[in-house]
C-alpha cells in the first residue's frame, strides 16, 4: 500500500491539487517513523513510509498546514479521521485547504510490547501474515501481530473514515472492531478501594517528568497558548514541585478535552515514562456515557458536545457518592 | 504575579452597631488587615453606610490616593452599590471596591468571638486579594429603540399597546389568529357585572386598530429573536393569508359561497363548522377574512377558485407568499394568554363521549348570540332544552397527579356562579346545582356576587367533588357526595359543564426560548420578583402582560396589562441604558477560535469573527471570540468552557478567584 | 523542621455560592441567625457556572479540606442555563476526583435557592461534620503552601 | 405494649403509605365509592380520623367490611391521598389487634371450588389474615 500511496501523492502535487504532503517519514530505526511534510515527489520516493508504525495521529498537524497557502494533501487512518472531524468542529482546521486520503489500516504496533516480549537487538519488523518477523541483531524471531497491538488499536473505532476525499486501501486486510471491552481497565480501577485508587495513581503519575509529549500529540489539546504555559489561572508552572501539580495538570487536561477526546491514544503512545494516561480520559468518556447518553466525539461535526450540553433531569453530582457507595 | 501599579488599598470596618462588634473584634480584624501588602489605610466607625461613614471612606480615598477599597461590613447585596457610589463621587472608579460580608457571613452565625473574629479576619484578607487585581471598569451605554413589541393580541395585548401608544410610542401587536381579541372575544358576559363581553371589548379591539402609533400584524408569528433590551431585533413572519387586505371590503360572499363549508370552527370551541375561508367571528378585526390552506379544496386540488370569482373586489390572492417583516424594539411584552386543558385523562366526567358533557368556554359560546346554537341554551346531543344542569368545580385544578394542573386556576369559581345565574335568570324552570370543594371569590363585589346566585336565583351549592358523571337513559347520570350532609348523591341531569382548568397557551415555551425569559413547570413565564417585579420577566426588557404569568381575571389582566405597559414606558422613555460593566472578555491572542464559549451562552452575546491578530509579532488572521457587552449578563458560563483560558469575565475574573481561594487557605 | 503539630484539627472549607440565589441564601442563614461553623468561608460567585475546575483544584492545592459549590436550583437559574452546564462539569469533575483516591466526601454541590436560609445552615453544618470525620485532606494537599 | 390514638395515627400512616396531609377535603373519593351507602365512617371521613388521631372509631367502624378495595378513590383522588389503602391499613389494624387469623391457609381447601376466582381468594386473605 505503501507504494500506492506514494504515487497518488506524488501524482496530486505534480497536477498542482495539492502543493505539500503530511505523511510519515522514515525514522532511524525500522519502528520510529513520524510524521513529515513532503515538497516534491523526490523527497516522497526517498522517505515515505507507511506501515504499522505510523501510529502518529497527523489531524494535529493540519491546524498549522491549513494556514498555509495552498492545500495540503494529509493522509488519515479511519481513527485519525475522528479526531481531524473533531478539529473541523471546533474550526480549527481549514477544511478547504485540505485533501484527504483515507488510508486502510490494519492495526499499528507498539515497539514496547515487542521489546516487552523479550525481544532485544531490533532491526527490523515486517508483518507476515498473523505473525511479525523481527530480525534482530540476534537473528530473526517472531510474535503475533495481535499481541503486539497499541492500545489504541485494542479498541478499534473500526475501517470507516469519517471524512476524506478519496480512500486507498481502505477496508483491506482490516481487523475492525474493538478487542474486548475498552472500559475494563476503568471499570477495574473503579472497583477498587479509594485508597488502593490513590496508590495506584499517585505511583502512575508521580513517574510524570512534565516533558509535555501527551500535550502536545493530543490533537484535542491543541490550545495555542496552554493554560499551564500562560498566566490566566496564575498557573504557569515549569516543573512539577510537587506531588499535587502533576495530578492537577493530568485533571486539568483531561477535564479540559472532556468530550473532545476521541480517545486517539496518542497520550499513552508517546508518553516516554510509560503513564496510562488514556485511562483518565476513558474514565470521562465512560461516564459521559453512561450519563448523558452515548456520545463519540469526532463522529459528527455539528452535535453540542456534552459539556456544552445538558438536559433537565442530568444526574446531580452526588451520584458520585452513590455509586461508592455500592 | 504581575502588578501593574503600586496598589494603595483602605479598608473600613463597620461596626453596624452591635451587629457585628459584639462577636467580632473589630480592633483585631483592623490590625490584621493593616498588616496585608497594600493596605495603606484602615479605619473602623459606628455605621460605614451612613452619611458620615461614606464621607470617611471618600476622605480617605482622596487623603490617601487609594487605588482600591475593601469594606468590611453587611453583605453586598445590601451595601455593594451604596460604597460603590461613595467611591465614585470620590475619584474612585466604583468597581475597585470589594466587600467582606463580615455581618451575615459572620457575626449573625457566630457567637464566639474567638471564631468570629479569625474568620472576618479571612474573609478581609479575601477581599484584599481581590480587590489587589480589581481592575477599573466603565460601564457601557446602549441605545434605546422607542418601539414596542407585543406578542399576543387578547385583551392584555390590547390594553397594553393601548397604553403604551397613548404615551406615545410605537407599539407593534403580533397575534397568531385572523383576529385580535382573544379568549375574552369568545366569552359571552363577564362577571361580576354581567356585562356583554364583545359590548366592552369591541371599542378597545377599534380603539388598537385605529390608533396611528399601533401596528397590528395579525395571523403573524414571531419567529425569531435577537438582540436585547433596548434593542431587540425580531422577524415576524405574515403568514399568507390569500387574501388582499388593501382590497377586501369584508363584504363576506366569499364565506358564504365557498363549498368547502365542513370545518371544524375553532372560535366556536369546534362545536360547529365554518368555511375554509374565514372570518373567525362578526366583530374581527381585521375584517379580512383568511383562507385556510389545508383545508382549501382549491390549494387541495387546484379546482375551485370560488372565492376568487364571487370577489367583486379582486382581493382574494391564491400566489401570495408569507412574509418577514423585520423591526427593531426596545422592549417586549409577553401576552400570550391560555387555553383550556385537555380532559381525555378525565375518563370519569365523560367529557369524551357524551357530547352533553361540555367545558364552561363551551358554554359560553352556546350561550352566545353568534354561538353554535344562536344562544339558545340546548342540549348538544338532541337539541332539547334543559331541565336540569350540574356544573362541576375544579376539573383538573389543585392536581397533585400529572393528569392537571397544581394550581388553582382562580377564574372558574366566579364565571360558574356567573353561568349559574344567567341561566337561572333566563330559564327559570331550569334546577342548576353546583359541586364545589372551596368556592374562592376574593375580589371585589365577588362574595356578593355569589351569595346573589344562591340566594337570589336559587342555585343549589354541594360541597363535595363529583365522583363520576356517565350516560343513564339519554340523561347524565352524576355520582356525589354532599360532604355536608354527608349524603349519597345519586342525580340524573341534562347538562354537565366543567370547570375545566387553564394552562398557558401551549406556543408560550417557544416564545419564552426565543426570548430567553425564564418558565416554570407549569408553563408560566417567571416574574423577576413575585412580590416586587410582578410583571417583569428576569431578562431585561421582556415584560409580562395577562395569564401568560399566572391565572386571572379581565380586571386584573387589565391592570396588570397597564403595569406592563408604563414599565415598558419607562423603559422607552431613556435614550441610553447603563450597561453592567462585570461582562466577559475575550483575550484574543489566547482564543482558539473553537466556539465552545458560543455554545453555552444563553444570551447569544459571543460571536466569531476573522480578524488580524498581532501575537507577539506574528501577524496572522484568526477567528476569534468577541463578546457583545451589551448582551452578556456576567454569568461566566464561557469563562469555564474556554479551555485556553482567554475568555474571562471582568470584575470575577479567574485571577481573581483564585486570589479570594489563596487567601482563604493560606 | 516538622513539628508535630498536635492543635486540633481545624478545616480550610471553601464554598463557591452564586450570587443570586445561594449566596443570598447565605445572607438569610444569617439574618435568621441559623449558626454554622465558622470553617466555611464562601467565595461569591455570580452563577455556579462560573466555577472552573481549576478553583477547586487549586483550593485542594492551598490546603483545603473540602470544597461544596451551591447554585440555584435547576430550572431557576438567573441566566437559565448557567447551573446546568455546572452540574455536569461538577459531576465530571468529583467523578475523576474519586476515581484517582480523593474521598468523594470532601466535594458536594447543594443547590440552595435564596429563601432557604435553614437549608443552606443544614447543608454546611452536615458538610463540616463529613469533613471533620474525613479528617485532613492529606491526599491532595500541597505540602509546600502548608503554613509551618 | 398500650399505644395512644396517636401512636396509632402515625402507625396507620406508615402502613398504608397514604400522605394524610395532602388532602384538600373534596370529597371526591366518597363521591366514587360504590359503598358509600353501607358505610358509617365515609372514605373522606377515614382522611380526617387519621388526621385528627381518632383512630378508636376507625377500628370500630363498620365501613372497614364494607370497603370492596376497588380503588375507584384511589384512582381519581386529585391529591394523591390513596383513601382506600388507608382503609385497608386500618383492617390490618383489626386483625392484628385480634390476634387471630381468620383465614388460615390450611383451610382453604375446603373452600376452594372451580368457580372461585383466583382474586378472590388473595383478597379474603388481605382482609381476613395476618
Amino acid at each position: 500500500m505503501q507504494r500506492e500511496l506514494m504515487n497518488r501523492a506524488k501524482e496530486l502535487l505534480i497536477d498542482e491539487t495539492v502543493v505539500r504532503v503530511l505523511g510519515w517519514k522514515k525514522g532511524d530505526l525500522g519502528y520510529n517513523h513520524e510524521p513529515a511534510y513532503f515538497d516534491s515527489p523526490e523527497e516522497l520516493e526517498e522517505n515515505f513510509v507507511y506501515d504499522a508504525f505510523c501510529g502518529a495521529n497527523l489531524s494535529k498537524y493540519m491546524i498549522e498546514a491549513g494556514k498555509q497557502e495552498g492545500k495540503t494533501l494529509v493522509f488519515l487512518k479511519p481513527c485519525d479521521t475522528y479526531s481531524f472531524n473533531q478539529l473541523l468542529k471546533e474550526h480549527r482546521i481549514k477544511r478547504e485547504n485540505t485533501y484527504i486520503i483515507g488510508v486502510g489500516c490494519r492495526g499499528n504496533l507498539d515497539i514496547d510490547k515487542i521489546k516487552a516480549a523479550g525481544i532485544k537487538g531490533i532491526e527490523s519488523v515486517d508483518a507476515d501474515g498473523d505473525m511479525l518477523k523481527v530480525k534482530t541483531v540476534y537473528g530473526e524471531k517472531e510474535m503475533p501481530f495481535e499481541e503486539a497491538l497499541l492500545e489504541r488499536c485494542l479498541a478499534c473505532k473500526g475501517k470507516t473514515h469519517m471524512v476524506y476525499d478519496e480512500l486507498i486501501g481502505a477496508g483491506e486486510k482490516e481487523e475492525a472492531g474493538p478487542k474486548g471491552n475498552r472500559f475494563d481497565r476503568v471499570s477495574e480501577l473503579e472497583s477498587l478501594s479509594p485508597e488502593e485508587r490513590f496508590a495506584f495513581w499517585r505511583s502512575e503519575l508521580s513517574k510524570c517528568i512534565r516533558c509535555n509529549a501527551c500535550r502536545n500529540a493530543c490533537p484535542a489539546c491543541s490550545c495555542l497558548k496552554c493554560v499551564f504555559d500562560s498566566n490566566q489561572f496564575d498557573s504557569n508552572q515549569k516543573a512539577n514541585a510537587d506531588t499535587f501539580e502533576e495530578q492537577m495538570f493530568h485533571i486539568i487536561r483531561a477535564f479540559h478535552v472532556a468530550g473532545r477526546c476521541t480517545d486517539c491514544g496518542e497520550c499513552s503512545r508517546v508518553c516516554p515514562q510509560g503513564i496510562p494516561l488514556h485511562l483518565l480520559n476513558r474514565k470521562f468518556i465512560k461516564d459521559i456515557n453512561t450519563l448523558y447518553g452515548e456520545y463519540q466525539a469526532g463522529e459528527d461535526t455539528d452535535s453540542l458536545a456534552p459539556l456544552t450540553n445538558y438536559t433537565f433531569e442530568d444526574a446531580e453530582p452526588g451520584i458520585v457518592a452513590e455509586r461508592g457507595r455500592k | 504575579m504581575e502588578v501593574n501599579q503600586v496598589q494603595r488599598i483602605g479598608v473600613f470596618v463597620c461596626h453596624c452597631g452591635t451587629n457585628i462588634a459584639a462577636t467580632v473584634d473589630i480592633k483585631r480584624v483592623l490590625e490584621a488587615a493593616a498588616k496585608e501588602p497594600g493596605v495603606v489605610h484602615a479605619e473602623d466607625y459606628q455605621y460605614m453606610c451612613s452619611e458620615a461613614g461614606q464621607q470617611k471612606v471618600r476622605e480617605a480615598i482622596k487623603e490617601k490616593q487609594l487605588t482600591g477599597v475593601v469594606v468590611c461590613s453587611c453583605s453586598p447585596r445590601m451595601h455593594e452599590n451604596t460604597f460603590r457610589g461613595a467611591a465614585q463621587k470620590a475619584g474612585l472608579n466604583p468597581y475597585m471596591v470589594e466587600i467582606a460580608n463580615i455581618r451575615e457571613h459572620v457575626s449573625w452565625i457566630h457567637k464566639n468571638i474567638e471564631e468570629g473574629t479569625e474568620k472576618a479576619i479571612i474573609l478581609t484578607r479575601a477581599a484584599i486579594a481581590k480587590v489587589m487585581l480589581n481592575a477599573p471598569l466603565q460601564a457601557g451605554q446602549s441605545k434605546v429603540v422607542k418601539r414596542a413589541l407585543v406578542i399576543g393580541g387578547g385583551i392584555a395585548g390590547i390594553q397594553t399597546a393601548l397604553d403604551i401608544a397613548d404615551a406615545g410610542y410605537e407599539v407593534d401587536i403580533v397575534e397568531k389568529t385572523p383576529s385580535i381579541g382573544g379568549r375574552m372575544s369568545q366569552l359571552d358576559k363577564t362577571f361580576p357585572t354581567l356585562d356583554c363581553s364583545a359590548c366592552i371589548l369591541t371599542p378597545k379591539m377599534v380603539d388598537a386598530a385605529a390608533h396611528e402609533k399601533i401596528t397590528i400584524y395579525t395571523y403573524s408569528e414571531v419567529e425569531k429573536v435577537s438582540g436585547f433590551v433596548g434593542d431587540f431585533q425580531v422577524d415576524i413572519r405574515k403568514k399568507a393569508r390569500s387574501v388582499d387586505m388593501s382590497k377586501c371590503t369584508g363584504c363576506g360572499v366569499c364565506q358564504e359561497k365557498c363549498p368547502s363549508k365542513k370545518i371544524p370552527n375553532e372560535f366556536n370551541r369546534e362545536l360547529d363548522n365554518r368555511a375554509a375561508i374565514y372570518t373567525p367571528f362578526a366583530q374581527a378585526i381585521p375584517n379580512v377574512p383568511v383562507i385556510d390552506r389545508e383545508n382549501c379544496i382549491k390549494f387541495k386540488t387546484g379546482k375551485c377558485g370560488v372565492c376568487s370569482k364571487v370577489c367583486l373586489a379582486g382581493a382574494v390572492d391564491y400566489e401570495q407568499q408569507d412574509e418577514i417583516v423585520s423591526q427593531n424594539y426596545g422592549a417586549i411584552v409577553v401576552a400570550t394568554g391560555f387555553d383550556t386543558i385537555k380532559l381525555d385523562k378525565y375518563e370519569e366526567y365523560s367529557y369524551q363521549s357524551c357530547p352533553d358533557v361540555i367545558t364552561s368556554l363551551e358554554l359560553e359560546r352556546i350561550m352566545n348570540a353568534a354561538g353554535p346554537t344562536k344562544g339558545h341554551l340546548e342540549r348538544l346531543s338532541d337539541g332539547k332544552a334543559p331541565k336540569s344542569m350540574v356544573f362541576i368545580q375544579c376539573v383538573g385544578s389543585r392536581c397533585a397527579d400529572e393528569r392537571g394542573k397544581s394550581y388553582c386556576s382562580k377564574i372558574c369559581c366566579m364565571y360558574t356562579a356567573k353561568h349559574a345565574m344567567l341561566i337561572r335568570d333566563k330559564y327559570p324552570d331550569v334546577d342548576v346545582t353546583v359541586f364545589y370543594i372551596d368556592v374562592r371569590t376574593p375580589g371585589k363585589n365577588f362574595d356578593e356576587f355569589y351569595r346573589r346566585a344562591v340566594e337570589e336565583y336559587g342555585v343549589h351549592y354541594i360541597k363535595g367533588q363529583v365522583g363520576k358523571v356517565a350516560e343513564h337513559n339519554g340523561r347524565l347520570l352524576v355520582q356525589g357526595a354532599d360532604l355536608i350532609d354527608n349524603r349519597r348523591i345519586l342525580m340524573e341531569t341534562d347538562m354537565v359543564v366543567l370547570a375545566t382548568a387553564i394552562e398557558p397557551n401551549p406556543d408560550v415555551r417557544k416564545i419564552a426560548t426565543m426570548l430567553t425569559a425564564s418558565i416554570d413547570t407549569n408553563n408560566f413565564l417567571t416574574e423577576s420578583h413575585a412580590k416586587l417585579r410582578p410583571v417583569e420577566s428576569p431578562t431585561a426588557g421582556i415584560f409580562l402582560s395577562g395569564v401568560c404569568q399566572g391565572p386571572k381575571d379581565i380586571p386584573e389582566t387589565v391592570a396588570q396589562a397597564g403595569a406592563a405597559a408604563i414599565k415598558v414606558v419607562g423603559l422607552l422613555a431613556k435614550d441610553y441604558l447603563v450597561t453592567n460593566p462585570c461582562v466577559a472578555k475575550s483575550d484574543e491572542l489566547y482564543c482558539n477560535g473553537c466556539s465552545a464559549c458560543e455554545k453555552v451562552c444563553p444570551y447569544g452575546a459571543i460571536s466569531y469573527e476573522d480578524r488580524e491578530v498581532n501575537d507577539h509579532g506574528i501577524r496572522e488572521v484568526r477567528r476569534v471570540a468577541s463578546v457583545n457587552s451589551a448582551l452578556c449578563q456576567g454569568c461566566g458560563a464561557c469563562t469555564v468552557a474556554c479551555p485556553s483560558g482567554a475568555m474571562d469575565l471582568q470584575g470575577f475574573s479567574n485571577r481573581q478567584i483564585l486570589a479570594e481561594v489563596d487567601a482563604i487557605c493560606r | 523542621m516538622q513539628v508535630e503539630n498536635k492543635k486540633e484539627f481545624q478545616p480550610k472549607i471553601v464554598a463557591f455560592c452564586c450570587n443570586w440565589c445561594s449566596y443570598a441564601g447565605a445572607d438569610l442563614a444569617g439574618s435568621s441567625r441559623l449558626a454554622y461553623p465558622a470553617d466555611v468561608k464562601i467565595i461569591r460567585v455570580p452563577c455556579s457556572c462560573r466555577v472552573n475546575p481549576m478553583f477547586i483544584l487549586r483550593a485542594f492545592q492551598r490546603g483545603a479540606d473540602g470544597v461544596i459549590m451551591c447554585g440555584c436550583h435547576p430550572g431557576d437559574c438567573h441566566y437559565t442555563t448557567g447551573n446546568y452546564y455546572a452540574r455536569r462539569r461538577m459531576t465530571l469533575l468529583f467523578s475523576m476526583l474519586d476515581y484517582l483516591g480523593v474521598e468523594h466526601g470532601r466535594t458536594r454541590v447543594e443547590w440552595v435557592s435564596a429563601a432557604e436560609g435553614v437549608k443552606f445552615s443544614t447543608v454546611m453544618n452536615e458538610f463540616v461534620e463529613k469533613i471533620y470525620s474525613l479528617g485532613e485532606n492529606v491526599r491532595l494537599e500541597d505540602l509546600r503552601c502548608k503554613e509551618s | 405494649m398500650h399505644k395512644t390514638e396517636k401512636d396509632k395515627a402515625i402507625l396507620l400512616r406508615e402502613m398504608s403509605g397514604a400522605n394524610v396531609d395532602k388532602c384538600m377535603k373534596c370529597g371526591k373519593c366518597s363521591a366514587s365509592c360504590p359503598s358509600y351507602d353501607e358505610m358509617d365512617i365515609r372514605p373522606h371521613q377515614f382522611v380526617s380520623y387519621v388526621q385528627n388521631e381518632d383512630v378508636e372509631a376507625l377500628l370500630e367502624s363498620k365501613s372497614l367490611w364494607k370497603c370492596l378495595s376497588c380503588f375507584a378513590c384511589v384512582e381519581r383522588c386529585p391529591r394523591d391521598v390513596k383513601p382506600a389503602m388507608i382503609i385497608e391499613a386500618v383492617r390490618q389494624m383489626v386483625v392484628r389487634q385480634r390476634g387471630g387469623n381468620y383465614l388460615l391457609p390450611d383451610e382453604v381447601p375446603e373452600l376452594l371450588d372451580e368457580e372461585l376466582p383466583q382474586q378472590l381468594l388473595a383478597s379474603a386473605f388481605r382482609k381476613y389474615s395476618k
